[in-house]
């Protein structure tokens, strides 16, 4: 059967100062069907999507678009070819309006003038059948990540794109609304367009697309179809070797109350929280973006004042005004945002470990960087980070290794008794992932109390001994390890009568 | 869970000499060498005494350059110091005008300068979603108005004053060989001020204040007090530049310490130091500060039309940024064309 | 649909708020000495502010790029230098060429900077600040200590004399263009497309450093063309012209609700700024504060504006908390 | 690799820059000297003329007068520095002509330091503050460097001798006279000044308050304001019209400042307005506003000429640096063409008085607007 190629990509090769990006890859895509494209952190996939797109000029290689050879000389060209993409973290501009976000580069122009009026209906139109729940002049920058990534696909939507690239879409979205995503998608391939899935997530990948690419290493690995592929099998090919038991979590018999929040409360983000923790014992923390979950913790850790509420540490009742106190009484917080939260990415690895205990290091004042190197290396190698040198900036490392450096720079505290998680493995690999467990399977071995933030199910289900649900700023409920299910996690983040959507304001 | 892949990381830093001497300071000693070379070579009266003699009035804006390079570190800026050396010195003048010991002057001047300083670090603090530009630049305006009123109502009016007791101040201008007292003042101010930059704790939480707010935030660093502190010691600064600013001018007037933070800033952006933040140390900005002092009193000498120093200096300051950035490009290039 | 507040609707709207600031001004500086209001008088705002109006909206596009100028005086007065010199020596007396010459010069100064802060990577307020020293010095250089007075001009200074047209046109010349050109055309939306976020107008295919050159020169061109307005108002070119008045156009725009961060502000609201500044000084000595207390003011009423807006947004916000429901 | 090539792209761009600097700038320090005498020559001759004659000398170890004015790009200093210099370089000396980069005594200050070890003879200050510059002044009277000041004074006690081109009570006297003649002898009447520190500005507006005290004569004339201009076009500008709209029955300003009377005439003269002016200004600058009629502004106005206040100052550096005299009260000395002067004691310093105000009218305009 002659295959109906829409884009095929031979011998791609792409190389940035020092390093090959990629390597001879290939790529084909068929019309009408969902493609995902899988792989490792750092093997390649973001490049490739920019090779297509026209924003990287590949060195080597040939790119055919319904079977004739083209050059994109920049991501102009590609628009205009029909190929559209929707970036990781949506490259939307804040504080313009929607309108003007889908049409940037592509306004309705007349003599000259652009026509805002057209432009807005026809913005109307294609929200309408996003089915979106806000107006085109509305200011993007006010908008949730949700709601964002919609504009984003309006946008690929509204340049009439044959071939539209979706890179890691779900990663920022909560389960309904991924679903939502995934209704989207299987609509525009009704239409008879071709769409490119780049994820992490496999459920991504077998609810949408029919066959899978897989990189590896800037490599290309192969092309399979997700009905004849397992599990295993697929991770293998991504990975390079064999990962069994992805969550290592084992029975720990819980000791007493490390760790209790009372009645916490702040106006307009949750209200009257409350949950506890065993020392031994892994807490899940869960529920929709905008539930509330990282604010609460936020604001137990100090980083933002609450309106009421109390925090325990060992029964003792703890006066928390800023991070620093939660960070001396031994709360230790990773926090949600590894790159603009969690590290300096302009420092060096050691650096950033010892940050926060620099003060306890010094003599009189004056910084010892000698203990300092010493225990940054100790605690970088204790979390086995893939790293040369600890003076090698935090930007080098892939978004896994950036989190195991945070888990090194909770772990160099060493008064640290309660350890919060906020989406310790979003945006990182599944070799990585399955180490981030295990060292959060030890830290509870070693009698520590742990809560963990995620959105994603399988790994909170799989690692917690408790689960708290939270919806629209209060708890809705608890749910203990043997009676927990994905169905009973979705009920309670719902609210009752509502659709679940986000807290926009 | 100690390393189980054994894999090792190294924790043994980098010194060789002459990286150290191909450095940015490195590059700095070069040129302050020669600098002074281009001076004896172009003036006969370019000597160690005359060049000592004529420095305390450009010495007195290096007090104010180390606070501005903390500022800068933290990624803020300030440029209502200019106006701020005006309002201390003027309140100097007019307080020991109207009776006040020179050494309650002495206090009245620091003390206004730190307060200016603690006004500036009050906004900026208060009203974080401000840019610290607009707080400094409101507060410009506002201590160069202040000075003017004050003139008005306490002084003899006409905008300036001068000191009429000024024993306390020939003190302070007083040598020790050819060694001018504010030299020292200011090596002195300078090895504290590089010191703490480099090797404190206190440093450390600036850099990482100014290379990513949000994770000195969450790593436990009061960041708005310590920018707070920040800038009430660029005020208190300020306030030391201004009185030894009087002990050139032993007087005030409306337009002392005109341009003056354009200066330190340009002093600190040529030693190294990034606008944006993280970047740079004191010592880059100590050896810039004495480039351009050595460099003016050079050209002064020379008679060369002062318009044209101001060329030159800006000339100098552009380059200065231009080549780390057109030479980080080109090394680029070359390595792309390597691979 | 529902209704909004009128608190919400001024926090909202940053003219809507200068406006009302505006209107009390006039009321209060009206009362106190009525002539204030006179067609002479509001005439006579625009025309000795005609520098800070046209510089205010380069300054606008410079600052919708998270950018800023502060040579553009300096580049003011080189160029008007340079044309004042070019009718001392009798060597070119047509006003229009004086025009295009002031206006070249700007552009020059303006395209250097542009291309080098977006080739070169270097901080706006670094390059620009450097200029600020090269152009100043310049114009000092090429006076050779002589300016160039009003008999040298006397035929140019017709154009910009109180009461001739001139001046007045070239600003609403300048608003009308400005104003369809941010609001309406691909150029205007794509200054606020890089200074909004910079990575993803590369991204979408915008050139970054053509447009960030383009607000440069334009900045400049602005700055060339007050030069040459500057010595036909004043009659007179000399090297030190406008000194320091940067700050004032920051200040307008700041006050017009333009964001140092990039990608915020409108023209309505530069000028409106400008305005304000323009009343202050006007006013000042109308209502007999003595002139020592106008940089009080001035720099009081400039973080007033500041400070208040932060806190009705933060008020806005607050209310908006609370009526979240839970 | 990458930072040897930062360091050595840097020195040698700086290296390029300095050289440029220098080689441009040795021609700037010696403009003056061709323009004294070739007025409407054009710049670029000057350049080269002057680059050849005067740059070596400047440190030639002969006797070297310097003069330090107000600030650059200021045509009355230019004219004061070209009397200066034609007055000594006739006599054989050398001269350092320095502008400083700004009007400020800051800038003034680096500036005489410079000339301090530049081991100059003598240094003719036109001090930009009265007290500010004490301490450097008595610096270099302690380096055996004659000082003295002209245009306007500082401490007396920090100078030898001040070249003062009018007596105080002589301009106060002369412009209350101007300011009587125009009114009519009485009605509202205001002042435009230059900014608030300045002190010979506010020497002479001390004397105009005075004689409309002690003088009976001025008893009808009514001064409503004395407002500051800041010697900038626009701010004079602003004040003037704020001056014409909150006194209505105005009918004189008197701006005893160059800027300020310039910017002044031009707004009284776009808006017809029926306001005289006189005061202290510049020929050039003011050629346009003089004359008689409806049409202009300003029916007469004073000055005393700058190329003569710079050769008094000239002849007087000399004469000081040669011992002729001491800078004490009764010294007499010849001042080339300018004729005898005779030090006096006025107000307890020590001044050379160089004459009256000169009256610049309608029928002289025409003949001195190109002079100065």
């Amino acid at each position: 059967m002659a295959e109906d190629l829409i884009l095929e990509l031979k011998g791609i090769t792409k190389i940035f100062p020092g390093v090959k990006a990629l390597n001879k890859v290939h790529f084909q895509l068929r019309r009408g069907e969902i493609h995902a494209l899988m792989g490792e952190n750092g093997a390649g996939k973001s490049t490739f999507i920019k090779v297509i797109t026209g924003v990287h000029a590949a060195e080597e290689g040939q790119m055919f678009l319904e079977g004739k050879e083209v050059h994109f000389k920049g991501p102009r060209d590609a628009q205009e070819a029909g190929i559209a993409a929707v970036y990781q973290h949506p490259t939307s501009y804040p504080t313009l309006s929607v309108t003007e976000n889908i049409f940037m580069g592509h306004e309705n122009v007349k003599s000259g003038i652009i026509q805002w009026r057209s432009m807005n209906a026809e913005a109307q139109k294609l929200l309408d059948s996003l089915d979106a729940d806000f107006k085109p002049t509305d200011e993007v920058g006010a908008l949730t990540i949700a709601q964002q990534q919609m504009v984003e696909i309006a946008k690929a939507l509204s340049t009439n794109a044959k071939i539209i690239i979706l890179d890691e879409p779900t990663a920022a979205l909560t389960a309904n609304e991924s679903e939502k995503l995934y209704e989207i998608v299987e609509r525009l391939r009704d239409e008879g367009r071709s769409v490119i899935f780049i994820s992490h997530r496999f459920e991504d990948m077998y609810r949408l697309a029919s066959r899978v690419t897989v990189f590896r290493d800037s490599q290309y690995i192969g092309t399979y179809d997700v009905d004849g592929i397992s599990n295993a099998d697929l991770i293998k090919a991504m990975v390079g070797r064999e990962i069994t038991d992805m969550y290592p979590k084992e029975d720990i018999t819980l000791g007493d109350e490390i760790f209790r929040v009372e009645g916490m409360t702040r106006t307009g983000y949750f209200k009257d929280v409350s949950f506890d923790v065993k020392a031994g014992e892994i807490v899940g923390l869960t529920g929709l973006v905008g539930a509330g979950r990282t604010e609460t913790i936020e604001s137990v850790c100090g980083i933002t004042k609450p309106d009421s509420g109390r925090v325990y540490l060992e029964g003792k009742e703890l006066s928390i005004r800023e991070p620093l106190d939660a960070m001396k009484a031994g709360i230790i917080l990773l926090p949600e945002d590894r790159q603009k939260q969690g590290l300096i990415l302009s420092w060096g690895l050691g650096r950033n470990v010892t940050l926060p205990i620099q003060g306890e290091l010094a003599k009189k004042g004056f910084n010892d960087e000698k203990k300092e190197r010493e225990l940054a290396k100790e605690r970088l190698e204790e979390v086995d980070t893939k790293a040369v040198t600890i003076f090698q900036p935090a930007s080098s490392l892939s978004g896994g290794n950036q989190q195991k450096v945070v888990v090194a720079k909770a772990l160099a505290q060493s008064n640290m008794k309660v350890v919060i998680m906020d989406e310790p493995t979003k945006g990182i690999d599944v070799g990585a992932k399955k180490e981030i467990y295990e060292i959060m399977g030890q830290l509870a071995k070693k009698g520590y109390g742990i809560i963990m933030i995620s959105s994603e199910m399988p790994e909170i289900i799989g690692m917690a001994d408790r689960i708290f649900v939270m919806c629209n700023g209060r708890v809705s409920g608890c749910l203990k390890r043997s009676e927990v299910t994905q169905e009973r996690i979705l009920e309670l983040s719902m609210e009752k009568g509502s659709s679940g959507k986000g807290g926009a304001a | 869970m100690a390393g189980r892949s054994g894999r090792e990381i190294s924790a043994v830093p980098e010194t060789s000499i002459k990286s150290k001497l191909l450095s940015w300071e490195g590059a700095l000693i070069l040129i302050l060498v020669a600098v002074n070379i281009l001076g004896v070579a172009i003036s006969p009266n370019y000597n160690v005494n005359n060049v000592l003699r004529e420095m305390p009035r450009y010495l007195a804006e290096i007090f104010m350059m180390f606070g501005m390079g903390y500022i800068l570190v933290l990624g803020d800026i300030d440029i209502s110091v200019g106006a701020l050396v005006c309002l201390a010195g003027t309140v100097t003048v007019l307080s020991s005008n109207a009776g006040a010991p020179f050494g309650l002057a002495v206090v009245i001047c620091l003390a206004a300068g730190l307060l200016g300083g603690m006004l500036n670090g009050f906004i900026a603090t208060k009203f974080t979603e401000l840019p610290t530009m607009i707080v400094t630049l409101g507060t410009q305006i506002i201590f160069r108005g202040i000075a003017e009123v004050l003139f008005e109502t306490w002084g003899n009016g006409g905008g300036t004053a001068s000191m009429t007791d000024t024993k306390g101040l020939m003190l302070l201008a007083k040598k020790i060989g050819p060694f001018p007292i504010s030299f020292f003042c200011v090596i002195i101010a300078g090895a504290i001020m590089i010191t703490v930059l480099a090797k404190t704790t206190f440093g450390r939480k600036l850099y990482a204040i100014g290379s990513n707010k949000t994770a000195a935030y969450y790593a436990g660093i009061k960041v708005q007090r310590i920018r707070f502190i920040c800038y009430s010691l660029l005020g208190f600064l300020s306030g030391l530049c201004a009185l030894f600013l009087l002990t050139a001018t032993f007087g005030s007037n409306t337009t002392t310490g005109q341009g003056f933070e354009m200066e330190v800033i340009a002093m600190c952006v040529f030693g190294g130091i990034a606008t944006t933040g993280g970047k740079g140390n004191l010592i880059g900005a100590f050896i810039a500060a004495f480039i351009i002092v050595c460099l003016r009193i050079a050209l002064g000498q020379r008679n060369i039309n002062t318009q044209v120093i101001l060329v030159i200096i800006g000339l100098m300051l552009i380059v200065s940024v231009l080549v780390p950035a057109l030479s980080g490009a080109l090394t680029a290039k070359k390595k792309k064309a390597q691979t | 649909m529902k209704k909004k507040s009128v608190g919400q609707f001024l926090s909202e709207s940053r003219e809507a708020s200068l406006v009302i600031v505006l209107i009390i001004l006039l009321i209060v500086v009206g009362i106190i000495n009525p002539s204030f209001l006179s067609f002479t008088n509001i005439r006579q705002i625009f025309l000795n502010n005609t520098l800070t109006f046209l510089m205010a909206l380069g300054m606008l596009c410079v600052m919708l790029t998270a950018g800023i100028d502060i040579s553009i005086t300096s580049t003011l007065a080189f160029a008007g230098m340079s044309i004042g010199l070019l009718q001392k020596y009798n060597i070119l007396h047509n006003t229009f060429l004086l025009f295009v010459i002031g206006a070249v010069i700007g552009i020059v100064c303006g395209f250097l900077n542009g291309i080098i802060i977006a080739k070169g990577h270097v901080a706006p307020i670094i390059c620009t600040m450097g200029f600020m020293y090269i152009w100043r010095g310049m114009a000092y250089v090429i006076s050779n200590n002589n300016w160039a007075s009003g008999m040298d001009v006397a035929g140019f200074s017709d154009f910009g004399k109180d009461g001739a047209p001139g001046p007045y046109i070239i600003l609403i010349i300048a608003y009308i263009i400005f104003f369809v050109v941010m609001k309406w055309t691909r150029f205007g939306r794509r200054i606020y497309a890089v200074g909004s976020n910079t990575e993803a107008a590369q991204v979408s295919g915008i050139n970054v450093d053509r447009t960030l050159t383009g607000v440069y020169t334009i900045m400049g061109f602005l700055a060339g063309l007050a030069g040459v307005l500057s010595v036909s108002i004043y009659a007179s070119a000399q090297p030190n012209m406008q000194y320091g008045k940067e700050m004032d156009v920051i200040a307008a725009c700041v006050i017009g609700g333009v964001s140092m961060s990039g990608g915020r502000g409108s023209v309505a609201g530069t000028f409106l700024g400008a305005l304000i500044i323009g009343i202050i000084s006007k006013a000042l000595p109308m209502v007999n504060i003595p002139n020592f207390w106008q940089n009080l003011i001035k720099g009081v009423i400039i973080l007033a504006v500041v400070i208040l807006n932060v806190v009705t947004q933060r008020t806005m916000e607050r209310q908006n908390l609370l009526r979240r429901e839970m | 690799m990458k930072k040897k090539l930062i360091s050595l792209l840097l020195s040698t761009a700086l290296a390029a820059t300095l050289l440029a600097g220098c080689g441009s700038s040795a021609a700037d320090t010696a403009a003056p000297a061709a323009d004294s005498g070739a007025q409407e020559a054009a710049p670029a001759a000057d350049d080269s003329a002057a680059a050849d004659t005067a740059a070596p000398a400047a440190n030639a170890g002969g006797t070297t007068y310097a003069l330090v004015t107000k600030s650059a790009g200021n045509p009355f200093m230019e004219r004061m520095a070209s009397g200066f210099q034609e007055a000594i370089e006739a006599q054989g000396g050398t001269v350092v002509i320095q502008n400083p980069e700004a009007a400020t005594p800051d800038a003034q200050i680096s500036v005489i330091q410079s000339l301090i070890s530049q081991g100059v003879s003598s240094i003719a200050v036109d001090g930009n503050d009265a007290n500010a510059l004490t301490a450097v002044l008595t610096e270099a009277s302690n380096a055996g460097i004659k000082v003295l000041t002209l245009d306007s004074d500082v401490a007396p006690d920090t100078r030898t001798v001040y070249c003062n081109q009018a007596g105080v009570s002589q301009i106060g006297e002369t412009l209350m006279e101007a300011v009587y003649d125009l009114t009519g002898g009485e009605g509202d009447w205001a002042i435009l000044s230059a900014t608030s520190q300045a002190t010979n500005q506010n020497a002479w507006i001390d004397a105009m308050k005075k004689l409309m005290e002690s003088d009976s004569k001025y008893a009808k004339l009514n001064l409503v304001e004395v407002a500051y201009g800041d010697d900038e076009p626009q701010k004079s500008t602003d004040q003037t019209q704020a001056l014409l709209q909150n006194y209505p029955d105005l009918k004189v300003i008197c701006a005893p400042t160059t800027v300020g009377i310039a910017a002044a005439a031009k707004v009284l003269q776009d808006q017809k307005s029926s306001v005289k002016l006189t005061g202290l200004g510049l020929p050039s600058e003011m050629a346009e506003y003089i004359g008689d009629d409806d049409a202009h502004s300003c029916p007469y106005m004073y000055l005393w000429n700058p190329i003569d206040l710079g050769r008094l100052a000239g002849y007087t550096s000399i004469a000081l640096v040669d011992g002729t005299i001491t800078g004490a009260a009764g010294d007499k000395f010849t001042a080339g063409e300018l004729g005898d002067y005779t030090i006096e004691e006025i107000d307890g310093s020590t001044q050379i008085i160089l004459g009256p105000p000169f009256k610049f009218d309608p029928s002289n305009i025409d003949e001195w607007k190109t002079v100065y």
